[in-house]
């Protein structure tokens, strides 16, 4: 592998670590919170990339309008469920939370089929983002740089908003002790459905910001969700910085090992995850879960 | 006018009277309708359709009406399978007709094989359909990978292509094109060599790892099989980078269509060949305005899918292959399939009697930027029908 | 009129009820105590009084408003502040934060307690406001619990065995702030096996035996009395 | 004596199963050989879930192993079916040792996230190895056995088959090992305590349930007389898993109704709308709001109000 | 009368804060010994390091001269000790019947048979122990439904299937009614008594702990600061200072 090569190998594999992060990033919080596995996650992102189409593309709003419009939508969609249906099986079995979402995914796949039909979209890169940055020795293109800047932004936003705010406290201190948080006067089903939504609405915002990049098809949540769970799982469940080295960890091994082995590229993240867990059985970053 | 549409309606209401007294001829129709490949499946459906619709107003086969029993099949072989069985054995379906991936196509094969009922293979394009797992009653109205694949290697030596990457999605249709493909090359091209070979996988939304492979080779064109998504997301990611400028994109994949170019719009690449079956801005045959009109309004859009035509045809193969045989026997009609000659909105068309494949064609040709279009067209369009 | 007053409330975890009938009140600015052994029910009774275990029979009244259905957070923000037993510090939250998610406005726009005046209260927690709350020593960790407490500006205080676990001169030194407390006019109840501090701050004292008031009375009754106190508090 | 009352009723439904090419119906037998290789595979699956508290993503794995072995050793080796039938089951059985062997090392989801792993590797397995499993064509034509070629032979063998398999299932789960099992299920820690290793224990219950799948799978092949890639996937495990959830992962015959009404649903729902994700996130839905222990569960909640009243 | 468990110098700590600190503790075959102290002072933890479910950071536990230290609970089991937990500890969804068949089953090694009906084993076996704490009559009731003092009792009668030599109860009347306490005591009494049982339990109830016990140490702080007969114990100044208050006094 020559220079050039490694170099953009090294930068597809950091910009497709960030878009995942992004992604993955709302699941783990919604994990590390609610303790819900949410198989639903994988769908937002295919909603958010379908809302970015229509108020991007056909009502022709500017790009981050659509990826606005997206995160809010997504959250506002997550709220609703939160409040109506979610919030009555937090203390039921994890089974029935997992059987929960993965209803949601059948219900809004048909709904996304209903409003968008079986065609394939796809959306414009944001003006000024479609070429390519050239170094001389190697071409790198804006929109996968941009990635490359949001990611690590939006790390450094959740970790500011978690570790530096009013409110980024109290999320943390529900994840320790919820009958104390209450106690102190916290409305902590209203933490939780902040943090669903928030969660659900990274999902909406990963999926907007792939769009440029991609074909947007039905079907496009089902690897998605899979490969969310796997950084999520590596990464050690619950914490943000796992995921990031998560996310990392599986851009690079997905990059590499599709260039260096393209005939394991179908399941280069689930050895990765294999790997992971059988030497680190709770993840890169996590702990064991007490009380076994 | 008057009196023409008098006699229209009289037909209709004689033929009604028929209908009455005959049972319907049960079609089974199975395309995925749910899922990554409801992309095709919904238009081929209406295709079909609308070529039920359009018998029946004409009096049905041999006079007796047309049922037209429809299914997802899931993309999902064995579900298919079950599917097809169902359609067979509780529905009493006397054809089938559909499919889209090679694996369900393979699997419905296998069923009618076992249960002696015909089925018309009217999109998947797995070679081994038609060779080494031919049997009596399967047949195809698609194209398949060695035709595409003897047409793209033309193509290559048209183009005087000396290094060829080969791109190729890593998967059935992906493998048995690009066998197709080198099998015909040094007919076309004795001079071309294949410098580099890659196959990103089925569904790949990421060509990252590829792109840089391709550019660094030093190749004068691309030979692909990158259809619909894949060919969306390639565009998307190598774009940027000048991809496009430098390289040849010789596709199969039926990525030269109205739904890839209008989606798409300006950020459609340059250099680009490729096929499509059906274009509704051009046509081959004198049939096909009307069939593209009556699409139109049975879509209600003007710009009109291609993956219609073969839902279409598949009906329309049925109806000719009955009225011959005279009969809904299917020793009988597969019989009267081998060497039927039909036309079709896409020109006249052959089920070759020996491997049961049909000679259709496709359009092929380079995209263009038509001043007055906001996506671009396929000019010149040259319809290929193999021989 | 007495600002609580506990009505004949029946608690149980599950299947496993831990209150039969208990019933006390407290006056505004009156410190009262339970007491009893371990496992008598006087956590119970605070958790019950906080909506943490709401009871499944009787009455919990709040300046004459019934608390017994309300959430704990509903409770809390009517003034009422819960200082647990095991102290439940957020372990990965620092002091400060411990403190700053507690901050609270009290009912009725009360706002005795500021950071400032928590740290003057409890002068050491001021020195270790970074530190992180899992690695306090139990004296330590107490204060914080009852600082935490005091940010969300109650009018009454659930005060759960302060001295548990502590050193003497720990326990002499919460006592003194305990007293501070009281004599700002908060209301306390307060559950604790250590007599001595209880006949220092105790108005009154219910003992609590098997879920059950069995003995209600001054300090001085008490003491007075000690065949009650060999029968439920000691070996 | 319940007993009893258990092998009378099930003697009558397997005669009245006998029955079913009887009434001349060519769908109701084959709807009735799918629904019966369903229901093993769900009651292989349940071992491992309600029996033994352990939560597969991957149960497809050995569904395929069998499924895929039972149809090379057939078609490519043409082995008899008396010898590639039981060889596919141990094989099945044996992957299903290794994986376990990593698996029960780990609970909850990370155990599920691992089984997940193993089955897609598995399924890249099926998928690459073309020359010998037919990659993504699938692997179709197998040669089967003159005896059961018939659609109505078929049948019998199933139900001989699947009615052996449920007795053997039923056997092991009612055993001092399955009653042990539910212990490891409804609290570990104190099975610990009682003397009883509960990694070994699990890992057995990995390896029946592995066993079993594979005898599903296997029958499922030969009936569809082809095994695709798409049969390992896990949208496949996830399938069987609705099916045991649905149907009641706290009794024996709970999975074998799930995976009947699952399947019967399914079928009928597409022959009317291609909405049928819809339908079954709204089944979900109302298991999971009001049905927390399957159908099974509003069974007896019924046969409890009516009994008090 | 020999010492059955042996510990020496015990330490066990959690991120900073010692629970178990330099215990030593003997404690001789066929008494009934019981810990008490405080909230907190370490008895759960005390019992967990003898059992298995923790390892002690220093120190030594020999059970009838074999080191405990490190065995897996399964194995502890095996070798004669069986506990009963402070809170319950049962299989909820198994018939009460079915909780001490399995226990029984587990005892005798044969959780590994694949084909013995598991319902048909040790059914006089099960019985007599039910009827031992007076469970025989709810026997095919489902064990979650049982009122907590008969869950209790059923955890007793699962701790006594393995036919310990052995037994721990933690707490075994927490959360009884006064009625229940008393029943449940005097049966644990009697079996003990009736089996040569050698019994450490913990306990708060005074009554129950004067009742019983030959022998009880106190636990304060993770030290155990006094041990010997109930009157020594009761009498104890540090004792009396450590119930009431540290300074002692009314």
């Amino acid at each position: 592998m020559t220079l050039t090569m490694f170099t953009l190998n090294a930068f597809y594999g950091l910009a497709l670590a960030m878009n995942m992060f992004i992604i993955a990033s709302g699941l783990n919080l919604i994990f590390g919170v609610l303790r819900v596995i949410n198989f639903a996650h994988g769908m937002f992102y295919m909603f958010g990339a379908y809302i970015t189409f229509t108020v991007a593309k056909t009502w022709g709003a500017p790009f981050f309008v659509g990826v606005l419009a997206a995160a809010v939508a997504l959250g506002l969609i997550a709220f609703v469920v939160e409040r109506l249906l979610l919030r009555h099986l937090y203390d039921k079995e994890h089974l029935m939370q997992l059987l929960f979402t993965f209803a949601l995914v059948l219900l809004m796949s048909d709904a996304a089929k209903m409003i968008w039909g079986t065609d394939q979209y796809s959306v414009g890169y944001p003006p000024g983002m479609g070429g390519a940055v050239n170094l001389g020795f190697v071409m790198l293109p804006q929109y996968q740089l941009f990635l490359c800047v949001v990611g690590p932004l939006i790390a450094v936003a959740m970790w500011f908003v978690v570790d530096r705010t009013r409110w980024g406290r109290v999320v943390r201190a529900a994840t320790q002790d919820r009958e104390m948080l209450a106690s102190l006067g916290v409305n902590v089903p209203m933490v939780y459905a902040a943090v669903f939504t928030i969660g659900s609405a990274l999902a909406g915002v990963g999926g907007a910001l792939a769009a440029p990049r991609i074909a947007l098809v039905p079907g496009m949540d089902a690897t998605i969700i899979n490969e969310c769970f796997i950084i999520v799982i590596i990464g050690g469940l619950g914490n943000m910085w796992g995921s990031f080295l998560g996310a990392l960890a599986f851009g690079f091994v997905v990059q590499f090992g599709t260039v260096l082995a393209p005939n394991w590229q179908d399941v280069l993240p689930y050895v990765l995850m294999l790997v992971v867990l059988i030497i680190r059985p709770w993840g890169l970053l996590g702990r064991p879960e007490t009380g076994h | 006018m008057k009196y023409s549409a008098l006699l229209v309606a009289a037909g209709v209401l004689s033929a009604g009277t028929a209908f009455a007294q005959q049972a319907p001829i049960k079609i089974g129709a199975m395309y995925p309708l749910t899922g990554g490949g409801a992309v095709y499946g919904v238009p081929a459906m209406a295709g079909h359709q609308l070529a039920v619709e359009e018998l029946n107003a004409k009096g049905g086969i041999m006079g007796r009406k047309i049922e037209s029993i429809e299914r997802d099949d899931k993309m999902n072989p064995s579900a298919a399978s079950s599917t097809m069985k169902e359609l067979i054995t509780k529905d009493k379906a006397d054809i089938i007709v559909g499919g889209l991936s090679s694996a369900v196509g393979l699997a419905m094969s296998e069923v009618s094989k076992q249960e002696k009922v015909v089925y018309i293979s009217t999109i998947p394009k797995t070679i081994q359909m038609t060779t080494d797992k031919l049997h009596k009653y399967v047949f195809r109205t698609a194209s398949n990978t060695d035709l595409e694949g003897d047409t793209m290697a033309m193509l290559a030596g048209k183009n005087k292509l000396g290094k060829i990457c080969h791109l190729q999605l890593d998967y059935a249709y992906g493998n048995d094109l690009e066998a197709g493909i080198l099998k015909a090359l040094p007919k076309y091209a004795p001079d071309a060599k294949v410098v580099l070979t890659l196959k990103p996988k089925l569904g790949a939304t990421d060509f990252n790892p590829f792109i840089p492979q391709v550019m660094a080779a030093g190749c004068d064109g691309v030979l692909s099989g990158l259809w619909g998504p894949h060919f969306v997301s390639w565009v998307k990611q190598a774009a940027p980078l000048g991809f496009f400028n430098k390289i040849k994109w010789i596709s199969g994949g039926e990525i030269g269509s109205h739904e890839i170019a209008g989606e798409l719009k300006a950020e459609y690449p340059d250099n680009v060949i490729s096929n499509t079956y059906e274009l509704w801005y051009t046509a081959n045959d004198p049939s096909h305005a009307a069939f593209q009109a009556k699409l139109a309004k049975k879509l209600g859009t003007q710009e009109t899918p291609q993956w219609a035509v073969l839902g279409y045809i598949g009906v329309m193969y049925t109806a000719a292959a009955m009225e011959k045989a005279k009969s809904t026997d299917p020793d009988k009609v597969a019989e009267a399939l081998e060497g039927l000659t039909i036309g079709t909105p896409v020109g006249k068309l052959t089920i070759d009697a020996k491997t049961h494949q049909a000679n259709i064609g496709q359009f092929w040709g380079p995209m263009v930027k038509k001043p007055d279009r906001a996506y671009r067209m396929m000019e010149p369009a040259e319809y290929i029908q193999p021989k | 009129m007495s600002d609580l007053k506990v009505d004949g409330i029946h608690t149980a975890y599950g299947l496993s009820q831990v209150l039969f009938g208990v019933s006390l009140e407290v006056q505004a600015g009156e410190c009262i105590a339970l007491i009893g052994r371990n496992g008598v029910g006087k956590t119970t009774t605070m958790r019950s009084i906080m909506g943490l275990t709401p009871p499944r029979q009787g009455h919990v009244m709040w300046k004459g408003q019934d608390i017994a259905r309300l959430g704990p957070h509903r409770i809390c923000r009517l003034g009422i502040g819960f200082v647990p037993e095991d102290r439940r510090i957020f372990p990965e939250l620092s002091v400060w934060e411990n403190l700053d998610i507690a901050r609270r406005t009290g009912a009725g726009g009360r706002t005795t307690w500021s950071e400032e005046q928590v740290f003057a209260l409890f002068p050491d927690l001021a020195e270790i406001r970074d530190r992180r709350g899992g690695v306090l020593s139990g004296g330590q960790q107490q204060m914080l619990t009852i600082a935490r407490t005091l940010m969300g500006n109650p009018e009454l205080l659930l005060l759960d065995e302060p001295s548990e676990g502590l050193a003497p001169l720990i326990v002499e030194l919460l006592q003194q702030r305990v007293a501070e407390l009281k004599a700002t006019g908060l209301s306390i109840v307060l559950a604790e096996q250590n007599l001595q501090f209880v006949m220092a701050l105790a108005d009154r004292v219910y003992i609590l035996e098997k879920g059950e008031v069995r003995f209600t009375g001054t300090p001085a009754d008490l003491q007075a009395d000690e065949r009650i106190v060999h029968q439920y508090l000691t070996v | 004596m319940p007993q009893r009352r258990h092998l009378i009723a099930s003697a009558i439904i397997v005669l009245l199963l006998a029955l079913v090419p009887l009434a001349g119906s060519r769908y109701a037998v084959d709807l009735t050989t799918e629904v019966m290789i369903y229901a093993l595979f769900a009651l292989s699956l349940n071992v491992l879930i309600g029996f033994t508290g352990n939560i597969s993503f991957g149960h497809a794995a050995y569904f395929a192993i069998g499924g895929y072995a039972c149809a090379i050793l057939l078609t490519t080796y043409g082995w008899p079916l008396a010898l590639a039938l039981p060889a596919a089951v141990v094989l099945a059985g044996l992957v299903a040792a290794v994986v376990g062997y990593f698996c029960v090392r780990l609970t909850q989801i990370y155990f599920a996230m691992l089984t997940l792993a193993f089955a897609m590797l598995v399924w890249g397995v099926a998928f690459k190895w073309k020359e010998v499993t037919g990659g993504d064509d699938g692997f179709t034509g197998i040669k089967m056995p003159a005896m059961i070629a018939h659609h109505v032979g078929y049948f019998y063998f199933t139900l001989i088959v699947v009615a052996a398999g449920i007795a053997a299932l039923w056997v092991i789960c009612h055993s001092a090992f399955g009653l042990t099992l539910v212990a490891i299920r409804e609290n570990s820690q104190r099975a610990g305590f009682i003397g009883v290793d509960t990694r070994h224990m699990r890992w057995a219950a990995f390896t029946v349930a592995g066993t079993f799948g594979g005898l599903a799978g296997a029958l499922f092949g030969m009936y569809h007389r082809g095994m695709y890639i798409e049969n390992a996937f896990w949208t496949e495990s996830a399938q069987v898993l609705i099916m045991v959830l649905l149907g009641g992962i706290y009794s024996f015959i709970g999975p074998i109704i799930g995976a009947a009404v699952l399947h019967l649903l399914q079928t009928f729902t597409n022959q009317y709308t291609p909405y049928w994700p819809t339908v079954l996130g709204l089944i979900l839905l109302v298991i999971v709001m009001v049905l927390p222990d399957g159908l099974i569960g509003l069974a007896r909640r019924v046969k409890a109000r009516r009994g008090r009243s | 009368m020999t010492a059955m468990l042996h510990i020496d110098g015990l330490w066990k700590s959690f991120a900073g804060f010692v629970a178990t600190r330099d215990v030593s503790f003997e404690l001789l075959a066929g008494e009934t010994h019981a810990i008490i102290g405080p909230n907190g002072a370490g008895k759960t933890t005390f019992f967990n390091l003898i059992t298995g479910h923790l390892r002690p950071d220093k120190g030594s536990v020999s059970f009838e001269g074999r080191d405990l230290v490190d065995l897996p609970p399964q194995k502890i089991v095996r070798l004669g000790i069986a506990r009963s937990f402070q809170r319950i500890n049962i299989y909820p969804r198994l018939t009460v019947f079915e909780n001490v068949q399995v226990a029984l089953i587990a005892h005798e090694g044969q959780q590994w048979n694949l084909f013995r009906p598991g319902r048909s084993l040790h059914r006089q076996g099960t019985q007599e122990l039910l009827e031992l704490v007076g469970l025989a009559p709810e026997a095919l009731e489902t064990a979650g439904e049982l009122s907590y003092g008969k869950q209790k009792q059923l955890e007793l009668a699962i701790a006594l299937a393995s036919q310990p030599r052995l037994l721990l109860l933690d707490e075994p009347t927490a959360g009884m009614s006064p009625q229940e306490t008393g029943e449940t005591i005097a049966s644990v009494r009697d079996i003990v008594k009736a089996r040569g049982l050698t019994l450490l339990f913990t306990e708060h109830d005074m009554s129950v702990v004067f009742g019983i016990a030959e022998r009880i140490s106190v636990l304060h702080h993770g030290e155990i600061i006094a041990s010997g007969a109930p009157d020594a114990v009761r009498n104890d100044p540090e004792v009396k200072r450590v119930y009431l208050g540290e300074h002692g006094h009314v």
